[in-house]
């Protein structure tokens, strides 16, 4: 009963090249000051709309002659940190609010849930656009709106969890040995379903940065100077026929972005779910264990070989 | 008329229906026009956007015409009219004139639809400030004006969308459904509105009733194509679904260039781009601040990056030489002799050392969403002598409030440090810049001084011109004017630009500089 | 007179499964335990018996108080719990462990066994130290090594996890354990262990049990007093060897015979019940027995509840024709 | 009959949540700092006596909560008077506008869930093949886009590929409905499809391995009997929840596409009215959207409740 | 008995692929049922007991399994090897010559298809049946195997009935199709003993009406005394024992059997302690070297360590696999 080797790991292909293409754009996101070449604001006249891959400016220039590159590591910047913060505002006020009223259930838990009815009811755009209406438009308001709209979700979720995880046997054993509720819900039983919901998060860090862009291109989420990749295709949208870079650039960031995590939390939710996981065939096995044979002599034959002899 | 970048918005135009330029057509010719708004409605009484101008003009006529140059007046609704005084005009209207439902216009309705715009809820009933009352002789079929005192401008206004004329009974019945989609619309114009679908298409067609001969019209049937979006508006006409767009913003010009259907043509026009400093406020109530600031601007960078290739650099007053006919000598003279404002740092510093902020200010920059790159080069010139320019975006919508000063701060003072659009003069006269932005009778709320710019020396120069008929004259005081208020620094001025438009090539349309006022599909014809 | 480590009075309680009904008479009420009462002494093992659903887990955690009551007291070492507020309880819980049917299910997968035990300690403010050697020796006593302080609960046998919840339990040295069905999810190889494991705790420590069970032949072999519970309610109770050599009750009877051979051989008289097990929601007066009992009778016992009566030797049960002295015509 | 029962029974639960949104969405929307009368006023001139006038007809002079009630008074007899910018009345603004909303929405709804639910199952069929993998990907791919880039995108190829597709124009007959709304309602299925469709994989290979899957191959039945008749029919269970949710998300998504497209949807009206301040009919268009929404999970629960017997119509 | 074999099973090997890699659950079992019998087969859990059963009907998911051996059916056409036979042939075999009983009527049956029409569904299929006589078929099997009343039990579904209606539901469909064989995997451990003695009952029953061979897997010896006549024993994927049932409970020959019949409780005594095996069943990812069960074996030798034991006959008709009993001895 010794801890055993895992077939069909976390870190399969496709997983790892999503790990590495985020942690490639994490990196660059956080170091994006001293990577970018130009201040992502300089303008410069005399390089309008200069095409991609043209010396000094790689990505190639907008219309006022600021340099797509900066833009775009310092545009990764402001959508990445509005996704975690949006995330981070979902999971700081969801899963609390869901552990607690799946957990003890009844009014708190018939309240909770009908103010998820009806957040949920208002489409989260809509929603972002009514507090924008109200509160003013910026960045602010949008990661706000849509921290408030993705929390119930949230927390939708950390209740159902926690509905189901809370008629196991170890929690009861876990009463039963005297523990607060506190200990039990935070300690006992959020360990146990943080996995499920990890998958989800890193999701919707991906759709944080899609909805703040969203917001952006309606001009209601981050504010100039500051540009984050909804503004950057926005303003590509527009001069698409300028400059095609300045859509396209953006529009891969997104893109690959939003993939990669897609691709990493499904590597994950496939880890953790294992009828879910690609298992290798047999020959591969076989064929390892061939290898094996070789190097290791004929000590392992007996082991590997695929009929056993009896006397 | 305020303009954001890019997007004219006058709503003074008029329509009109030349029988002399028509070419017969034949068969069902479908016009189709690409649009980036919907008008509110039909109803003059609404018309305050460029969005109503081009749809709704139409079906309707004005007492009379520009030309095609803009600088006179032909006959439409009025055959003929005549200045008696000062203070008195006198208008012979058309006999035998049938709305489009074929009813008989009658005087009664010619008055009542000038009676109208007295109402302070009249959209543009401004233009009539100067207006005491009107006299009619239904039997003479005359109409006559008395002003409350002189105004050389009157003789434009008859031309201006607020003198159409609507059908009395009909506009009574309906009241404020009048001229929306559920309502109906009643004109003399060339045209009838036959459907509206709300946000979607508008589609006009042949008046049957028109006076001035129907089969002088080439197109029988116009479709009004509401597309919001630049892009996708370009790709639409790009791929043949439109026959003509107006108002092509610099992004999308080469899409439409590209187009192998379409004649882009380009033409002098009326507008002009600049940024207006409020002067009611700290830090742009200091002249020197003003300057400073000025100075930071690279007036030509700014002409051809965001400007595109159509617009040329102007210098001290917000201005279009183009409007300047009547003595175009004497302008190019006094331009080169006023302060250009062109980028020069060393000035700049000057200028802020003397003001009250020798270390710099903080500004808020007011713009809509497509003058943002304009707002952040600006942001960037003027950083290096440490002004700090925040760029506040509005929505389309919501400029109408800010740059006529409806929407205030917590002082009563208008909310922007400066505010970055433009402007489509309302008729071809140089008054309709220097009026409207820097005299002082413009500071109300409504008001179009958005500098909030006042010095009686330049509005008793400028009072005088109302008084003058002798176009050199008032010229010389305009150009005097013009000059005091260049000195005073309340805008800058970026650039001025022609207006383009694309047509498919099947299609003819001939223009002039006031070809904003007085297009009206009549005048499009089948190319031979 | 025996000294009572437990003595549970009147215990009631019922789940009510329509919380939003209006109309009162159609709600339902589930008669989970019905006036159950029952003495425990020091230092025995009591077995509870009964099918799926008769609530024998329901009652057990009445006692530790892990359920509410609606009626009835619970003396615990001749004091009464069943009015005590939640900060009072946790002061008697040290003295009242629990062990659960299925011990994979019953530690947290994702906290190794190590710190499991450790976290154990330090709430009931252990010291550290303290803990180290009081884990030893529990260790040492179910007879595993100490590597398995390392392991997920995943990573160890169902048989050695079991012990290792034994164990848990030990730590804060209870007076009484309260064991639900302990065995039924383990292999009949390592069931043995484990009740080895529970009557040497009897035996040699001391300590109170109630063993809830299902299977027969393994109460009849660790108890010495046992419940029959049907339907919520106690229908026979007594020393085992009492109640096993005198079967008075027809659903005790069943439930004997419905017990496989255990020889191929062996012959067997067999009283198969008929039906299902009903359950008890909106149960009437009369006997909970009646539509599956073979010597039913209209007339008495749909109408009348039996009560435990005294068969002799501490021998109680509920059934109107149980003893000798009752009539059956 | 219960299901009537079930249904009034619902109708009546959603007054309550309608009346809570309407009045969070009335007070919010009042906390802006925008002045109603300077909104109908708009560019014409400002004098004092056309604020009092436009101030009494619309109740400003009132306190908030006594407006709410006009408000909500004027929504149950069908009288929600004129809008604040251009004096249309609100019920022809928002009515004509409906049913461009509800056919794209539908129309989407309709190809998304059918395509999503074909390829979900197709891709769990196929599982680990080539197939499965594209589908997958694609799938990825399109769930990734953000809508307006997709849009433009759409836009862009149709205009190179077929030119003489119109995205202008009205909407008279059935045809001009179609050929209008069909490529936004795929751009939006798409959205959907690449959500759902994930879901329905998953949720499909979930269901191919439960144990009653077992003994449906047992019986010897054929094994597409088994898939269809057996793991399709539960397997769409959790993906109708889904689907629910995807749907408010839906009404949502209009907002850009009709922007994008020029639909003259309620979206489209919304997106101005916030941006005019149009309050009166943002208002109304949200708790219009809700209704959509609430109908649409009552729909969804009916549904439900016709495809899984364990639901029970509470 | 006519003495033919219904199915001989010849030297199954079963792989299956895992998240932790290869599990050699079957490995090298023989078994063979005769015509009428009941055959048994008992272990621990996890031993390979389903997955054999579920190998004769090619159960498991083909990307994920390897078979070899053979699994020789008798059909009309003679013995037929299920492993070779193509998907059609396979599907057409099941429910006609056999069919499985599992363990968890609830989850076996789908959740959401009323419990008639499951097996309506097999009965028209497999027997030509319209819509509607395939219904009135079902009633009447429903009838006899106590499924009442029918009408409104072919309505039900799953969830509205109670576990042991659903296993006669599950007995139900088996019988459905006449078939020659029954797998049934644990049918009553998810019962209760009186739900239990009642499915044996039926059970029985009809193996006797019908003469229909059953393999009957259970890790409840009392159950293979009460049913089988005669016995597979296995361990660790192979079967270390097999014969007739009085033979096996009489005669244990395997050291792993005898352990696994003193381990059970008995009725007989109380208060002793009783026989436990030591240890944990192995894993099963490795192939073995030497008896999978040396390491618990009291009588291991040295060559336990290094050889396997192959099947020696005892006696007639019973096997044993273990180096104890050589070939001739
Ligand atoms: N939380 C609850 N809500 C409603 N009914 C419950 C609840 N808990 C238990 N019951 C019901 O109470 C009755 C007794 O349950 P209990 O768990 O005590 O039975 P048990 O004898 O322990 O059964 P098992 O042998 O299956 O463990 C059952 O009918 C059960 O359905
Ligand atoms: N689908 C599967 N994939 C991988 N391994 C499996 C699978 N099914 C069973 N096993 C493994 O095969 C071995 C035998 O399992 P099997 O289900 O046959 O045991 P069993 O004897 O039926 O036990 P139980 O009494 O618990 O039902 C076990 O070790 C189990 O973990
Ligand atoms: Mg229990
Ligand atoms: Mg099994």
């Amino acid at each position: 009963m010794k801890r055993q080797k895992k077939q069909g790991k976390f870190f399969t292909i496709p997983v790892i090249i999503a790990a590495v293409v985020l942690a490639v754009i994490v990196i660059s996101t956080i170091f994006a000051d001293f990577i970018a070449p130009y201040d992502p604001e300089a303008v410069d006249y005399n390089a309008s709309f200069v095409r991609a891959f043209s010396k000094g400016h790689i990505l190639g220039t907008d219309r006022i002659g600021r340099d797509l590159l900066s833009r775009l590591l310092c545009g990764a910047k402001i959508s990445i940190l509005n996704a975690f913060m949006i995330v981070g505002f979902e999971i700081l006020a969801g899963v609390p609010i869901g552990l607690i009223s799946g957990y003890y259930g009844g009014r708190i838990d018939n309240i909770i849930m009908r103010i998820w009815d009806m957040v949920c009811s208002l489409p989260s755009l809509l929603l972002a656009f009514v507090l924008v209406a109200a509160f003013g438009k910026g960045m602010w308001s949008g990661i706000i709106a849509l921290g408030i709209v993705y929390t119930p979700l949230t927390a939708k979720l950390a209740r159902s969890l926690i509905m189901t995880e809370k008629t196991q046997v170890y929690v009861e054993a876990a009463k039963s040995l005297g523990y607060t509720d506190f200990r039990i819900i935070f300690r006992h039983i959020l360990p146990n379903v943080i996995t499920t919901m990890i998958a989800q998060f890193t999701l919707d860090i991906g759709s944080a940065i899609t909805s703040m862009a969203t917001l952006s291109y309606l001009g209601i989420g981050v504010q100039p100077p500051l540009a984050d990749w909804g503004t950057l295709l926005k303003d590509g949208m527009s001069m698409l026929y300028m400059n095609p870079v300045l859509l396209i650039a953006p529009a891969l960031a997104v893109l690959i972005t939003t993939i990669a995590i897609n691709i990493f939390s499904d590597g994950i939710q496939t880890y953790i779910d294992p009828t879910q996981r690609k298992l290798p065939s047999f020959k591969s096995i076989y064929k390892k264990g061939e290898k094996e044979k070789k190097k290791l002599g004929k000590a392992v034959t007996l082991l590997k070989s695929r009929k056993e002899e009896c006397i | 008329s305020a303009t954001s970048p890019d997007t004219s918005g006058s709503p003074n135009s008029t329509g009109s229906a030349d029988a002399s330029n028509s070419v017969s057509g034949s068969g069902e010719n479908v016009f189709r026009i690409g649009y980036s708004a919907e008008p509110p409605s039909f109803d003059p009484k609404d018309f305050n956007t460029t969005a109503c101008t081009l749809v709704t003009y139409d079906c309707y006529d004005t007492l009379l015409n520009f030309n095609i140059e803009g600088t006179d007046l032909e006959p439409c609704l009025a055959e003929s009219w005549e200045q008696k005084d000062d203070t008195t005009y006198v208008y012979h209207i058309r006999q035998g004139v049938k709305f489009s439902d074929g009813s008989d216009m009658t005087m009664e309705d010619v008055v009542y639809s000038m009676e109208r715009v007295l109402d302070a809820e009249y959209s543009m009933s401004y233009l009539f400030e100067n207006v005491d009352h009107f006299e009619t002789d239904e039997d003479a079929w005359t109409l006559t004006v008395f002003l409350t005192q002189p105004d050389t401008t009157w003789k434009y206004v008859p031309a201006t969308s607020p003198c159409t004329v609507v059908r009395k009974s009909v506009v009574e019945a309906e009241g404020d459904k009048y001229g929306t989609a559920d309502g109906s619309v009643v004109g003399t114009g060339p045209y009838m509105r036959t459907s509206w679908t709300s946000g979607s298409e508008i589609v006009l067609e042949k008046n049957p009733y028109y006076w001035n001969d129907p089969d002088s019209l080439d197109v029988s049937k116009i479709y009004y194509e509401i597309i919001t979006d630049d892009t996708s508006r370009a790709l639409q006409a790009k791929s043949g679904q439109l026959d003509y767009v107006r108002n092509l913003t610099s992004e999308t010009t080469s899409i439409y260039e590209s187009a192998a259907d379409l004649n882009l043509v380009n033409y002098p026009a009326t507008s002009a781009q600049f940024l207006a400093l409020n002067s009611d406020k700290a830090p742009f109530n200091d002249e020197n601040a003003r300057k400073a600031f000025a100075y930071c601007i690279d007036k030509s960078a700014i002409t051809s990056l965001i400007g595109g290739k159509f617009a040329t650099e102007s210098k001290g007053v917000i201005f279009n030489p183009a409007m300047f006919y009547m003595d175009q000598q004497a302008w190019e003279a006094a331009d080169a002799s006023m302060p250009g404002y062109q980028q020069d740092y060393e000035k700049a510093k000057e200028y802020l050392a003397k003001s009250g902020y020798p270390d710099g200010f903080t500004c808020d920059y007011y713009c809509i969403a497509s003058g943002v790159s304009q707002a952040e080069a600006i942001q960037k010139m003027v950083e290096s002598i440490g002004i700090t320019m925040n760029i506040v975006t509005i929505q389309n919508s919501e400029s109408y409030g800010v740059s006529y000063g409806y929407t205030l701060n917590e002082d009563g003072k208008r909310v922007y440090d400066i505010y970055g659009t433009g402007w489509v003069s309302d008729y071809l006269d140089p008054i309709g810049y220097l009026k409207p932005h820097y005299h002082s009778s413009m500071l109300y709320a409504g008001g179009s001084n958005k500098a909030q710019y006042s010095n009686p020396e330049f509005d008793t120069l400028i009072d005088q011109t109302y008084l003058l008929d002798d176009d050199k004259e008032r010229a010389a005081l305009m150009i005097e004017g013009a000059t005091v208020a260049a000195e005073d620094c309340p805008y800058v001025s970026l650039y001025y630009k022609d207006d383009t438009y694309v047509i498919n090539k099947n299609f003819t349309y001939e223009e002039g500089p006031a070809f904003f006022w007085n297009f009206t599909v009549a005048n499009v014809h089948i190319a031979e | 007179m025996a000294e009572y480590m437990i003595e549970a009075r009147n215990l009631v309680k019922y789940y009510y499964l329509d919380n939003f009904k209006i109309a009162k008479s159609k709600i339902r009420v589930l008669h989970a335990v019905d006036h159950v009462s029952f003495n425990i002494e020091k230092g025995e093992i009591f077995g509870v018996i009964g099918e799926s659903g008769s609530g024998k887990s329901t009652i057990g955690k009445c006692i530790l108080r892990m359920i509410e009551a609606d009626e009835g007291d619970i003396f615990f070492d001749n004091e009464n719990i069943s009015r005590l507020n939640s900060k009072q309880m946790k002061a008697r819980r040290r003295n009242m462990q629990m062990i659960f049917q299925n011990p994979l299910a019953s530690f947290n997968p994702k906290m190794t066994i190590g710190k499991a035990f450790y976290e154990l300690g330090h709430v009931y403010h252990m010291k550290t130290q303290e803990v180290t050697k009081k884990i030893r020796e529990l260790l040492n006593y179910i007879n595993l090594d100490e590597d398995v302080l390392s392991r997920l609960p995943k990573e160890i046998s169902g048989g050695q996890l079991q012990r290792l919840a034994i164990a848990r339990a030990l730590m804060l040295e209870p007076k009484f354990l309260l064991a639900d069905e302990p065995v039924s999810a383990l292999d009949v190889s390592v069931q043995a262990q484990i009740l080895n494991l529970l009557f040497e705790l009897k035996e040699k420590r001391g300590y109170t049990i109630l063993f809830i069970s299902h299977d027969l032949t393994v109460v009849r072999n660790v108890c010495d007093h046992v419940a029959v519970v049907y339907l919520g309610v106690i229908v026979e109770t007594g020393p085992v060897c009492e109640v096993y050599n005198n079967l008075l009750h027809p659903y005790t009877q069943a439930l004997l015979s419905a017990k496989p051979k255990e020889h191929p051989l062996e012959q067997k008289e067999r009283m198969i019940l008929e039906g299902d097990i009903p359950n008890a929601i909106n149960v009437k007066e009369g006997c909970r027995f009646a539509s599956r009992c073979p010597k039913f009778r209209e007339g008495l016992c749909d109408n009348r509840t039996p009560k435990l009566r005294d068969a002799g030797n501490g021998h109680f049960v509920a059934c109107h024709y149980a003893l000798p002295s009752d009539v059956l015509d | 009959m219960h299901y009537v029962k079930f249904i009034v029974k619902r109708f009546i639960g959603m007054i309550p949540v309608i009346l809570i949104v309407s009045f969070l969405v009335f007070f919010i929307l009042r906390l802006s700092n925008v002045n109603p009368v300077t909104v109908m006023i708009g560019d014409r001139q400002s004098t004092e006596e056309l604020r009092q006038k436009l101030t009494k007809q619309f109740n400003l002079d009132k306190p908030l909560l006594t407006q709410y009630f006009i408000w909500m008074k004027g929504i149950f007899t069908g009288n929600l008077g004129v809008d604040y910018v251009n004096g249309q009345d609100i019920v022809s603004l928002v009515a004509s506008r409906i049913p461009v909303t509800l056919g794209l929405v539908v129309m989407s709804s309709v190809i998304g869930m059918a395509a999503a639910v074909l390829l979900g199952t197709f891709a769990a069929l196929y599982r680990g093949k080539a197939a499965d993998s594209i589908i997958t990907v694609t799938m990825l791919i399109f769930s990734s886009i953000p809508s307006f880039l997709l849009s433009i995108l759409v836009i862009i190829v149709i205009t190179e590929v077929a030119p003489g597709y119109s995205f202008s124009g009205g909407f008279s007959n059935i045809r001009e409905c179609f050929v209008r709304l069909i490529v936004p309602s795929l751009i939006m299925a798409l959205h959907m499809i690449a959500m759902l469709g994930r879901v329905t994989r998953s949720s499909m290979i979930s269901q191919l391995q439960a144990p009653y899957i077992n003994t449906a191959n047992a019986k010897g039945i054929s094994s597409s009997n088994v898939t269809f008749k057996h793991a399709f029919h539960n397997a769409v269970i959790p993906v109708l929840t889904i689907a629910g949710l995807m749907f408010a998300n839906s009404i949502g998504g209009t907002v850009l596409i009709e922007q994008i497209f020029s639909l003259p949807g309620v979206g489209g009206l919304l997106v101005t009215a916030i941006q005019q301040y149009n309050y009166p009919v943002v208002q109304i268009l949200v708790l219009f959207m809700l209704a959509i929404y609430l109908t649409m999970s009552l729909i969804v629960d009916l549904l439900y409740a016709v495809i899984d017997p364990r639901v029970k119509l509470k | 008995m006519d003495g033919r074999n219904i199915i001989e099973i010849n030297n199954l090997d079963v792989n299956l692929m895992s998240v932790r890699g290869i599990v050699h659950a079957v490995s090298g079992v023989n078994m063979k049922v005769k015509k009428g019998e009941v055959h048994g087969v008992v272990g621990e859990s996890g031993c390979g007991k389903s997955v054999s059963a579920k190998s004769i009907l090619k159960l498991h998911d083909p990307e994920r399994t390897e078979y070899s051996g053979e699994i020789l059916l008798d059909t009309e056409e003679g013995p037929l090897d299920i492993l070779k036979m193509n998907n059609r042939h396979l599907t057409n075999m099941k429910g006609k010559y056999v069919s499985m009983i599992f363990q968890d009527p609830m989850t076996s049956l789908n959740p959401i298809m009323k419990a008639g029409e499951q097996i309506a569904e097999v009965v028209r299929i497999k027997k030509n049946l319209k819509k509607k006589e395939a219904k009135k078929y079902v009633l009447d099997i429903f009838d006899k195997v106590g499924i009442l009343p029918p009408e409104k039990r072919y309505n039900q579904y799953p969830f509205e009935m109670s576990g042991g209606m659903l296993q006669r539901v599950m007995i139900a469909m088996a019988l459905s199709c006449e078939v020659k064989l029954i797998i049934a995997d644990e049918p009553t451990t998810a019962l209760d003993v009186t739900i239990q003695a009642q499915i044996l009952e039926l059970m029985k029953k009809f193996q006797k009406e019908s003469n229909t061979s059953i393999i009957f897997i259970t890790h409840n010896l009392g159950v293979v005394a009460e049913i089988c006549n005669s016995v597979s024993v296995m361990y660790a994927g192979r079967v270390v024992e097999s014969g007739n049932v009085v033979d096996i409970f009489d005669n244990p020959a395997h050291p792993y059997t005898k352990a696994l019949l003193e381990s059970r409780p008995s009725s007989s005594d109380t208060g002793k302690k009783m026989k436990t095996i030591a240890g944990a069943p192995p894993a099963l990812y490795r192939k073995f070297i030497g008896c999978p069960f040396e390491a618990r074996c009291e009588y291991a030798m040295d060559l336990c360590k290094v050889k396997i034991p192959c099947e020696t006959a005892v006696k007639e008709e019973h096997t044993v696999a273990c180096h104890l009993y050589k070939k001739g001895d």
